[in-house]
């Protein structure tokens, strides 16, 4: 336990050695140094691990945190390699990156957009971060990816499932490698639709804010496509705990299927409350009653316990999966912590390998030949299968899973199991249909 | 009608909780003059000792079982509790699934402990402290609370579900004559009501009928007077506050199966709880009573859709402007005293 | 026509009449006593005059003007200031602070931004307050925090912030409650003092007979809500109505 | 100089000095070596510490002087950023009149809320600024997400209009400035090992911060400030001395409101996003915990509340274990680990615990804040000289 050591900006690196002892002191602005902010010019490179760790999704952000990690060792050569095994780039030798080792810093983001902001500026203007990468949140999201467009960073996107993200927020120093409300409404509704049948009344409890709104969209589109009618829609606050006041009237409404737009707490405690109401015990137009989750975490799934039993959603990956690179990271993971990855695990461990195979294959850490190495990259044996970073929106087309509560799991982690797995063409849509301008990259400096 | 009948039902249930939780701010702030905002982390803490025990009657020893595999392909290891080689496993699963009834006889002693070491080590100092201070120490103590339940527990809600016997809903439709279906409601939310209704009506009998409940309540009257009879008021005073202390444990071990607890739990209700005791009015126990059941009620009628569609986000704001429009014209809330903490 | 005339001032309080038909006049420059045993009245009458309370019947003029509906600021600023039984001061201030604050008051009203000048280069300000303080013997002590001084030393300087607003009426609750004999003499002196050398009137609220009859040129004396008699000290001292009022309450009252 | 007495010009120049030199002062470790990593001295941070010191400095006008107990002063920042954000968007990315028409809106809003809230005091008055501020949350991640962006916020977009601002150059991006300066540029300075950074954002907060603090000690030294203190001390007596205390505290709190709009402004002028949570309930008690820590009622102690709070959360924050063991790993295997379990939970993701500590035992022991403590040790080392009291009549508030 004795290397580790704390870098700052690379350039001061070579300048403090090569500085010391010297009396005169040498003034330079950040343009004259360096191509781009924070180029890394000694023998290691920074990544920044902006994850939440106090707050409600700490356990998340810990298991990213876990995630980070393991990429570090494996990009720096130790371990099994992971996916490195897998990925179909081989661009990555183990050897760190570009011949850089790897190092990290780690902030907490609160969940909040400005704690996640000055997180991220203190591993950006402190400690020289060249990447920022994590979070759990598309609030978090959006603005870090703001923030490191106007820094000139790459920002790799943690968990974040709006729409937004990539669609009218999106930015060109920005890419997302998990899925989004779109693709969870695609996804689920010819499942639904084969389960559940195609004459169903919805009624869907929707998040007051952003993301709740583009999922209500999302779902309500693509079932009532299916056939499906869309009963009511009732929007509920961010702060609400107890959601037994908008859970009670929806069988008086006629609704056979309740759609819980909700995420972490919120969801926790409105699928909790739902079964609690014994909704799933009901018949209504002579069909079983049935609840549908459009937003799966493994950490959600935990918090409701036996509730999500026999209960739709979707994910982005999960650690049942039986391809090469799905088993090879669950290996890897689970001999490391002990028990399986989740599915933010995933995501941060694929983008931080991605981002490492684009510097490669790039040749260069500059932001703006990332982004090219990046843009409409397609690359297989991260999980999910063949995937493609899509140039025009930075947004990931890979398959999506279909999942439901299981019956009997066999441990605490064993929550989910895989229905179907949707292939990337039943998800994929027009790049322009949210709006929003990805501009130019920018490598700041 | 039905729907007006479900809501009101509904808003009986929350205000079961907020009422709950205001009455022991309330005993705190009328007999101690103290206002507590750590009141919140006790009813966390209450919530957690339900956790803890189901823990502690979960402890395992592993067994390897061959024929299964786990996630990495290794012979899986089976948890046993100790508690199926004691009583045997149907016995076993019985107690575990009755782990949050039977909470209530751990958590009772430990609240109390919790209450009345409060008391003597910290908020005793603070009964001559303006009321600022008061609030600003029992905020760092409810940060400090929480943040050590978060550090052994973890951030994530940790799901504690009731007895399998209380599973399901009852229905009050078929019951009343309106459509099956209609109204109905989860057995446990109803035996979180009766149980609300128990304590509230213990604590008033206590209060009402017990000589030592005279004293409390002579004390909160006027506590000099009290003390100039010869009566030590602080030992009993320190009692009330294991009492208080209580009773947010119990309204949060009982709150478990409704939401799975987590660290924060109690913050949730800080601010709201608070509203509720000065809608009710500072130092009134009947108000807290009262303004918990009317806010449940009033935020039921809130979310109802026929209601948004109307005022959109009225939701997000109906217990702050209830808040708001008492303090404005009726200062001393719904049930207070004149005089007590008025301008 | 006195510089405050009470016509009919009643008030009630649910079932319990306070106050029942009072009427009183209190000439300029005179001193005023107000007596009467506990309940009678006098708190309740007082409250009526500097704005605390509205009575429901009747008027308040204080020198041909209503005070009735205003608030007790806008009655101060009439020239009605009040001292009451315990010594209401700025704790948390000094002395001298607590000597600029009616200062302000007077020459700049109830409410003046006025946040960018140092109070201390208001020289006019200063020069009187500290004037003020002198006058009131307490010069010694302008540095203090007004918290920590006596009981006597608080009367004092509560008195002299009244008069820093030269007021036309000083009205004064029990001015002397819970002091030692030597400070309730130093208070009679001192008030002896304001009134011989001031044009200003005096009314005040007493239980004590000995600070009564030292100052007062006339008293009403107060039962049930209702003036028993008005009269000089000399005439009240023998008046049958009063000892039958008082009786029972002359002990205490000594 | 400047209206002040000697005392309060030493005291401005103190601060200014402090501020000028804040690159030097608070980046005292050599780059790369292990205590790196309590540097402070990067732009982020050095600008979070004047503009919450800005904060803290109008919320102590507020509660340090009147004693009421504002939870909702959160508010007035938010409602400054998206006033300061709108004015970016559609007028220009310059940042005066977004700072200008955040003071104001800012300004008005708390007129609004305290004309209503002042109708009470004590705890009332708390929950009523509390209910104004949840509300304000509330709305605005919600339901108003069309003027706040809700719960993604605002940031500058290339398709903004920016009606005064001529068309970016192809690839730039809408930044900040200050006709033409931009915020986010520095100065490095790289002397021997230890590298300075002087940021222009940085020192216009500054320069906004120590005009705030001048401000804040004019009105302390005022019949005004006096009027406020009165207030806090004795409301029945100001009173009944002819002094309305409704306007006395309805300034006090617009103005505290102005100073919070000022700070909200500033944040989108370094930091351009805005987000609803920078409203919610435990922002305004963040602002009280950085009074109360400092001292409330003293000039300084704000500003000292506001840079510790600060300064735990950015860098107590970001020490995780594996820096831990890096420390101790000169200690044998057994003990490092042992001292690393024992630490752990107080720092990291643990640091809300260590603020929540600190909070309570400085209300316990120093209800004066971290200036009664200063004081204290500072009255240990007098204790051996005694100082002659002058007598000059004045307790204006210590520093």
């Amino acid at each position: 336990m004795s290397k580790m050591n704390l870098t700052r900006r690379g350039v001061l690196k070579t300048g403090a050695i090569a500085g010391a002892g010297v009396a005169a002191p040498t003034i330079f602005t950040a343009q004259s140094a360096a191509a781009f902010t924070n180029e890394p010019t000694g023998s290691s490179v920074t990544l920044g691990f902006n994850v939440p760790q106090s707050g409600p999704y700490a356990d998340e952000g810990a298991d990213e945190l876990r995630a980070y990690e393991l990429a570090v060792e494996h990009l720096n050569g130790g371990g099994d390699g992971g996916l490195m095994n897998t990925f179909s780039s081989k661009a990555l030798q183990g050897n760190g990156i570009l011949g850089k080792k790897v190092e990290y810093v780690t902030g907490d983001t609160q969940t909040k957009s400005d704690a996640a902001r000055a997180s991220a500026r203190s591993m950006i203007e402190k400690d020289g971060a060249v990447m920022i990468t994590g979070g759990s949140s598309s609030g978090v999201a959006v603005a870090v990816q703001a923030l490191c467009q106007e820094a000139g960073v790459i920002f790799m996107a943690g968990l974040t499932h709006s729409n937004d993200t990539t669609g009218k927020d999106k930015k060109a120093n920005g890419f997302r490698h998990f899925f989004n409300s779109y693709m969870s409404g695609a996804a689920l509704a010819p499942i639904l639709a084969n389960n559940y049948g195609t004459d169903r009344r919805a009624y869907h409890l929707t998040a007051d804010y952003n993301w709740g709104y583009t999922t209500e969209e999302a779902v309500r589109t693509s079932t009532e496509a299916m056939g499906w009618e869309t009963v009511a829609a009732v929007k509920t606050p961010l702060t609400q705990t107890d959601f037994s006041s908008y859970i009670a009237p929806v069988l008086q409404s006629g609704a056979d299927v309740l759609v819980l737009n909700h995420y972490g707490g919120n969801m926790v405690n409105s699928l909790t409350n739902a079964v609690q109401f014994g909704l799933r015990d009901k018949l209504v137009n002579d069909k079983n009653f049935e609840i549908v989750v459009p937003l799966y975490s493994r950490l959600m799934a935990k918090g409701a316990g036996a509730n999500v039993k026999g209960i739709f959603g979707s994910t982005n990956w999960h650690w049942s999966l039986q391809d090469e690179g799905s088993k090879q990271f669950v290996q890897s993971f689970g001999t490391k912590y002990g028990f399986p990855p989740s599915q933010a695990a995933h995501t941060c461990y694929v983008q931080a390998l991605l981002y490492a195979d684009a510097v490669e294959r790039a040749g260069s850490f500059n932001p703006c030949a990332v982004g090219e190495a990046l843009s409409d990259f397609e690359f297989d044996g991260m999980g999910n299968g063949p995937t493609l970073y899509r140039g025009e929106d930075h947004q990931c087309f890979k398959d999506v899973l279909v999942v439901k509560g299981k019956e009997n799991p066999t441990s605490e982690f064993d929550l989910l199991e895989i229905v179907e797995v949707t292939p990337t063409s039943q998800v994929t849509y027009d790049a322009s249909i949210f709006g929003g301008e990805l501009g130019a990259c920018n490598p700041g400096a | 009608m039905d729907a007006i009948i479900l809501q009101i039902l509904n808003g009986l249930d929350k205000g079961s909780a907020y009422a709950l939780i205001a009455l022991g701010l309330t005993l705190i702030f009328g007999t101690l003059g103290v206002v507590n905002f750590a009141h919140g982390a006790l009813f966390m803490i209450g919530a957690f000792c339900a956790v803890t025990l189901s823990r502690l009657l979960q402890i395992s020893h592993t067994v390897i079982d061959e024929t299964q595999k786990d996630f990495l392909g290794n012979p899986l290891q089976v948890e046993v509790p100790y508690i199926y080689d004691i009583f045997g496993q149907a016995t076993g699963d019985v107690i575990i699934d009755w782990a949050v009834p039977i909470s209530i006889l751990f958590a009772i002693p430990v609240m109390v402990l919790i209450g009345v070491a409060m008391e003597r080590g910290l908020i005793k100092h603070f009964y001559s402290r303006p009321h600022a201070d008061q609030i600003l120490v029992t905020f760092g103590l409810a940060i400090v609370l929480q943040e050590i339940i978060k550090y052994y527990y973890g951030a994530n809600p940790i799901p504690t579900p009731a007895p399998d016997a209380f599973k399901g809903s009852f229905d009050f439709g078929a019951a009343l004559g309106f459509d099956p279906n209609t109204i109905i409601y989860p057995y446990w939310r109803l035996v979180y009501f009766a149980f609300a209704a128990i304590i509230i009506g213990g604590v008033f009998a206590f209060l009402q009928f017990t000589t030592f409940g005279m004293v409390v309540r002579a004390g909160m009257a006027d506590r000099e007077t009290v003390q100039l009879l010869g009566i030590n008021i602080d030992k009993r005073f320190t009692l009330m506050f294991g009492l208080a202390a209580a009773v947010a444990g119990l309204a949060g071990v009982m709150y478990t199966p409704i939401n799975s607890p987590n660290y924060h739990m109690g913050m949730d209700f800080l601010v709201l709880s608070f509203v509720v005791v000065v809608v009710g009015g500072m130092g009134s126990l009947p108000g807290a009573v009262l303004a918990g059941f009317l806010l449940g009620i009033l935020e039921s009628f809130a979310s109802m859709r026929e209601v948004l569609e109307f005022l959109p986000g009225i939701n997000q704001i109906i217990i702050y402007l209830v808040a708001i429009i008492i303090l404005l014209t009726r200062p001393r809330g719904l049930m207070g005293r004149k005089g007590v903490m008025e301008d | 026509m006195g510089i405050l005339d009470i016509k009919n001032v009643g008030k009630r309080f649910g079932g319990l009449q306070a106050l029942g038909d009072v009427n009183l006049s209190v000439a300029e420059n005179s001193c005023h006593a107000i007596i009467g045993p506990n309940g009678a009245g006098k708190s309740t009458l007082l409250n009526c005059l500097v704005g605390k309370l509205i009575p429901d019947t009747g008027s308040v003029m204080f020198d041909g003007k209503s005070v009735l509906g205003r608030k007790p600021y806008e009655i101060n600023q009439m020239g009605i200031s009040r001292v009451f039984q315990t010594p209401e001061i700025f704790g948390d201030l000094s002395v001298l602070e607590n000597m600029l604050i009616p200062c302000f008051a007077k020459r700049d009203g109830s409410f003046t931004p006025n946040a960018f000048i140092d109070m201390y280069k208001d020289r006019e300000i200063v020069e009187r307050a500290e004037h003020m303080l002198e006058e009131m013997g307490m010069a010694d002590a302008r540095g203090d925090n007004a918290a920590t001084m006596s009981r006597g030393n608080k009367r004092r300087l509560e008195i002299g912030m009244c008069l820093a607003q030269e007021p036309r009426l000083l009205l004064l609750d029990e001015p002397t409650a819970g002091m030692a004999r030597a400070d309730t003499n130093n208070t009679i002196d001192l008030l002896k003092q304001i009134k011989d050398e001031r044009d200003i009137t005096i009314a005040i609220i007493e239980h004590d007979m000995h600070v009564v009859f030292s100052l007062a040129e006339r008293i009403t004396v107060l039962a049930q809500g209702t003036p028993l008699v008005e009269d000089t000290p000399d005439k009240i001292k023998g008046h049958p109505k009063v000892r039958e009022a008082y009786l029972g309450e002359t002990q205490d009252a000594a | 100089m400047l209206g002040l007495d000697k005392k309060h010009t030493n005291l401005l120049l103190l601060v200014f000095v402090l501020t000028l030199l804040a690159p030097f002062i608070l980046n005292p470790f050599p780059e790369g070596s292990g205590m790196a990593q309590f540097n402070a001295g990067y732009p982020d941070l050095m600008q979070r510490f004047v503009i919450f010191g800005i904060f803290a400095i109008g919320f102590n006008i507020l509660f340090g002087l009147t004693g009421y107990l504002s939870f909702g002063h959160a508010a007035f920042l938010g409602v400054g950023s998206y006033a300061a954000m709108w004015m970016m968007k559609l007028l220009t990315m310059n940042i005066i009149p977004a700072i200008a028409v955040s003071v104001i809106v800012a300004g008005l809003f708390a007129l609004l809320v305290g004309w209503i809230s002042l109708r009470r005091s004590g705890i009332y008055f708390s929950i009523l600024t509390l209910a104004f501020a949840q509300m304000s949350y509330a709305l605005a991640y919600s339901v108003l997400t069309p003027i706040t962006g809700g719960e993604t916020g605002l940031q500058p977009k290339l398709q903004d209009p920016r009606i005064l601002d001529g068309a970016l150059e192809a690839g730039a991006s809408p930044k900040a400035n200050l006709f033409g300066l931009e915020m986010g540029s520095s100065f490095e300075w790289s002397v021997g090992s230890w590298l300075f950074t002087f940021n222009v954002g940085y020192y216009v907060a500054a320069i906004a911060m120590l005009a705030s603090f001048y401000l804040a000690i004019r009105i302390f030294n005022s019949p005004f400030g006096m009027m406020l203190r009165a207030i806090k001390s004795n409301q029945q007596r100001l009173n009944y001395t002819g002094l309305n205390a409704r306007p006395y505290t309805l300034a006090a709190f617009v103005v505290s409101g102005m100073y919070a709009g000022l700070a909200g402004g500033l944040m989108v002028a370094m930091d351009t996003q805005v987000g609803a949570e920078r409203m919610f309930w435990t922002a305004s008690g963040e602002v009280v915990l950085m009074t109360i820590l400092g001292g409330a009622g003293t000039l300084i102690g704000p500003v000292l509340g506001a840079g510790m709070i600060k300064y735990m959360e950015n860098i107590m924050s970001k020490i995780n274990s594996t820096i831990l063991h890096e420390w101790f790993a000169f200690l044998p295997d057994g003990l490092e680990d042992f001292v690393v379990t024992l630490i752990y939970p107080f720092i990291g993701k643990g640091w809300h615990l260590t603020l929540g500590l600190i909070f309570m035992l400085v209300v316990i022991f120093l209800p004066g804040g971290l200036v009664e403590g200063g004081q204290r040790i500072a009255k240990l080392f007098k204790r051996k000289n005694p100082s002659s009291d002058t007598p000059d009549g004045k307790t204006t508030p210590a520093e």
